[in-house]
């Protein structure tokens, strides 16, 4: 592996990736992981430290319910959005399989959502992969053009976790409720950074995780629509936790992060946005006076914290390593390890060598000023010198 | 789920007044139902003088309601005519002690021995 | 929900259900959730922060195979041994359904293992369900007479949750190996109280949990043998960490926690369970001299920490709430909600009535001798005090 060659310490930019853990998020699960803590198990209903960890367990479901406007028996743990996913599109499709094998979804989903959904073709499914337009937005049209008689679900993230560009959840949820279609949201990067209801959406199902939120990681949840009941299989098979939806032991010290973590996200939700939108733009109005950049995805249809640009005239690797100083992405962090460029920019109609010259700039609440600024100047520096080495358009012509 | 158990319940359960039994002999009747196979079973003894229940008591094998209702009712029953005794219902010691619904039927079991004891009764009397 | 009348804290003697976090290991857990610590995505190999997590994650995955004699690429993190279960089972199975379909496990596993064979059951696999004897052991013959030439697998359980039965793993192994079926053990119950050998009890699959060995809850492991490499279905997509068999961004503190635990319980082992010996036969001396009680399972193949046994004559919705100052459990903490005698002890012969009237007393690393007296003198008075209510045989013999 290889370090920095300075040792600065790192300009962390990539919260679309993974946040710190809040301060406050980390006392309350520090007070579960004492002795002196709630260290039963919360299905031991017949104790008081088990009785002691259930009542901290309901307690963080109403945060998390409280945060999307839904009811707290909607709300399933899991372990992560990944998790919700296959929970919410794998299970409701096999429950309904007889009822049709039409489902729908987009390109540019986070692999969770596309890899479960490829998992249905294999099992017989037909999936209908929409194309978002070049700002990175699916129209609810484009949905309601692929509904048939026998469509059973329909997935559509909110936020993109590459490009932070945000689709019409609500009007899509109010095409599918029209219709009957049960309606599946990818939620993960939206808790804290835009208001999130459930009734309003017309969601059936949303899939949320606590560690894009200042939480944990490890932990998430899907809140299920119960009334009217939609019925789902579960992933796997045990004690019957979660009203059988998803058996294990429940890990009080992470369900708890995760309900903190949720309502500090819920109430600080627009001071924080302000903030970083600021940020934002100030990293914008720093990077784009560097000349030979792109906004990749739609110019406001956005989430505060997060600029994917394309860079022309520098490689994508000679970039990436260039900016070593700074923890920032290009693509997802589950293909980080990867060359291949990002099959969201692609879809979005970039060329490979645009895609792979793209970085993910992801700010989140303990961003400062002066972070951006150092990274302005960073990105700047190293722009500027790769350019220079860069043979031009009439090199040929010699 | 935990199973609710009120104060009352609680309280006989805790402190269970009369267990035991009389040793047979004059005055002495006994009602018996259920069986420890069952799951429920209560046993009654009572004191009997000129026309009234002197004194009760109680051995029950069951869940803590049940061992409460059998406290309970032993205090229920003193100065109880034997018609008085014969017309017990069920529904008393279920409103005294707000046993769960599913639990109902072991009350069953508890007025049955409650009948055998007054039957017991009635055999005394020539 | 009612609490005791009394106020003194309940005396913990659940440790079989979980165990509270060792304060070694929530130590290195909590340096991961402060500010300073290693916040990165483990899958960001592109910074630092990811890299410094990662290098986290795998020093924890060499603890973890260092405690069972493994090779660290072995080593699958998952949300804990439901998890596991669900995965060698399903996964193992479902990927060579064409080769076979008939599939053995015993009747006394616990439910994450039965309820994946359930599964199995619905997906048009044929299960054998072996009877243990009365002692709770399942003979390797059993399961060598039950081998057909359609065998793909074969679960058993290492130590049994509601009675500390150990099984002969390493003989079933032999058998398994031989005629070249996978093997699969639940070994949740095992680490830091027996020996684990992956290559002496030729094992192909082992599931590890962390909470029941001062770990925390909500995450686990699964052993998956790769020389020759062992080909299972994953049960959820995305991402595409820990080989493709279980996406999702890893929990760096989590699996920090499971990692020091493991090391910890194997380092620790010989004296912890030299003095748990102790203390349980303290427990079983002093429940004895009560009279009327007997134990469940076998009286010497068993682990240090669990004792469970049955009281004659008292009945168990009323022994459990009479010990209501002591935590402990009548069969697994899953099922602590239900009524229902525990089918464990139900397959080792126990009418439902004794099997109700069964209470397991498990003790661990911070049991007391104090706790055990305590114990015992509450045992004793409360089924004195019940028994004296009992009617006697004679009763109905007026
Ligand atoms: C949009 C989206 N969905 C799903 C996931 C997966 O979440 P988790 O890491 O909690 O499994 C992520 C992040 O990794 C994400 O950004
Ligand atoms: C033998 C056994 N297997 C599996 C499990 C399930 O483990 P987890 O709670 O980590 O999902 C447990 C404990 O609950 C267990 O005792
Ligand atoms: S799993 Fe998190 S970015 Fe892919
Ligand atoms: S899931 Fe832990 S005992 Fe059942």
């Amino acid at each position: 592996m290889s370090s920095p060659a300075k040792s600065a310490p790192v300009i962390y930019l990539d919260y679309a990736a993974t946040t710190p853990v809040d301060p406050r998020v980390a006392e309350v699960m520090i007070e579960c992981l004492r002795p002196e803590g709630p260290h039963g198990n919360p299905s031991s209903m017949g104790h008081e430290p088990g009785r002691r960890a259930r009542a901290l367990v309901e307690k963080a479901r109403q945060q998390v319910a409280a945060s999307i406007g839904a009811r707290p028996e909607c709300i399933v743990w899991t372990s992560g959005a990944t998790e919700s996913d296959n929970l919410a599109i794998l299970g409701v499709a096999r429950f309904h399989a007889d009822r049709g094998r039409h489902v729908i979804t987009a390109r540019t989903e986070h692999k969770a959502v596309l890899d479960a959904f490829k998992q249905l073709e294999k099992e017989g499914f037909e999936v209908t992969w929409l194309k978002p337009g070049v700002d990175g937005i699916v129209r609810p049209e484009q949905v309601r053009d692929a509904l048939r008689s026998d469509t059973q679900l329909v997935s559509l993230m909110h936020v993109n976790n590459e490009t932070g560009v945000i689709q019409d959840v609500a009007g899509v949820g109010a095409i599918c409720r029209e219709r009957g279609v049960a309606f599946h949201v990818d939620a993960a990067q939206s808790a804290g950074k835009l208001p999130l209801n459930v009734e309003a959406m017309n969601v059936d199902l949303l899939s949320l995780t606590a560690h894009k939120s200042y939480g944990p990681k490890g932990v998430g949840a899907l809140y299920v629509r119960r009334r009217p009941p939609l019925g789902l299989k579960p992933l796997f098979h045990g004690g019957g936790q979660e009203l059988g939806l998803r058996s294990g032991t429940l890990p009080t010290h992470q369900i708890v992060g995760m309900g903190e973590a949720f309502e500090i996200g819920e109430r600080d939700r627009e001071s924080d946005v302000a903030r970083i939108a600021v940020l934002r733009e100030r990293l914008w109005q720093g990077l784009t006076a560097i000349g030979g950049v792109e906004l990749n995805g739609h110019p406001s249809e956005r989430v505060a914290g997060v600029l994917n640009v394309c860079f022309h005239d520098v490689e994508g690797e000679s970039l990436r390593f260039a900016l070593r100083e700074l923890a920032v992405s290009s693509g997802s962090a589950c293909s980080s390890g990867s060359d291949e460029a990002s099959y969201v920019l692609r879809a979005l109609g970039r060329s490979d060598q645009l895609a792979q010259s793209s970085i993910r700039f992801s700010l989140g609440r303990f961003t400062t000023a002066d972070d951006v600024d150092r990274a302005i100047a960073i990105v700047s520096r190293e722009v500027a010198r790769l350019r220079a080495l860069t043979p031009t358009a009439d090199s040929n012509g010699t | 789920m935990e199973p609710e158990y009120s104060p009352t319940v609680v309280d006989h359960f805790e402190h269970p007044r009369n267990g035991g039994r009389f040793e047979a002999g004059e005055g002495v009747i006994k009602g018996v139902a259920g069986s420890l196979e069952q799951g429920t079973m209560f046993v009654l003894s009572a004191r009997v003088a000129a026309d009234r229940i002197e004194s009760v008591r109680f051995e029950a094998y069951g869940c803590p309601h049940c061992i409460a209702a059998g406290s309970w009712l032993t205090e229920q029953l003193v100065g109880l005519t034997q018609p008085e005794l014969r017309a017990w219902h069920w529904r008393a010691a279920d409103q005294a002690l707000q046993f769960p619904m599913q639990k109902r039927g072991r009350l069953l079991i508890l007025e049955d021995a409650v009948r055998a004891l007054s039957e017991a009764w009635a055999r005394l009397i020539p």
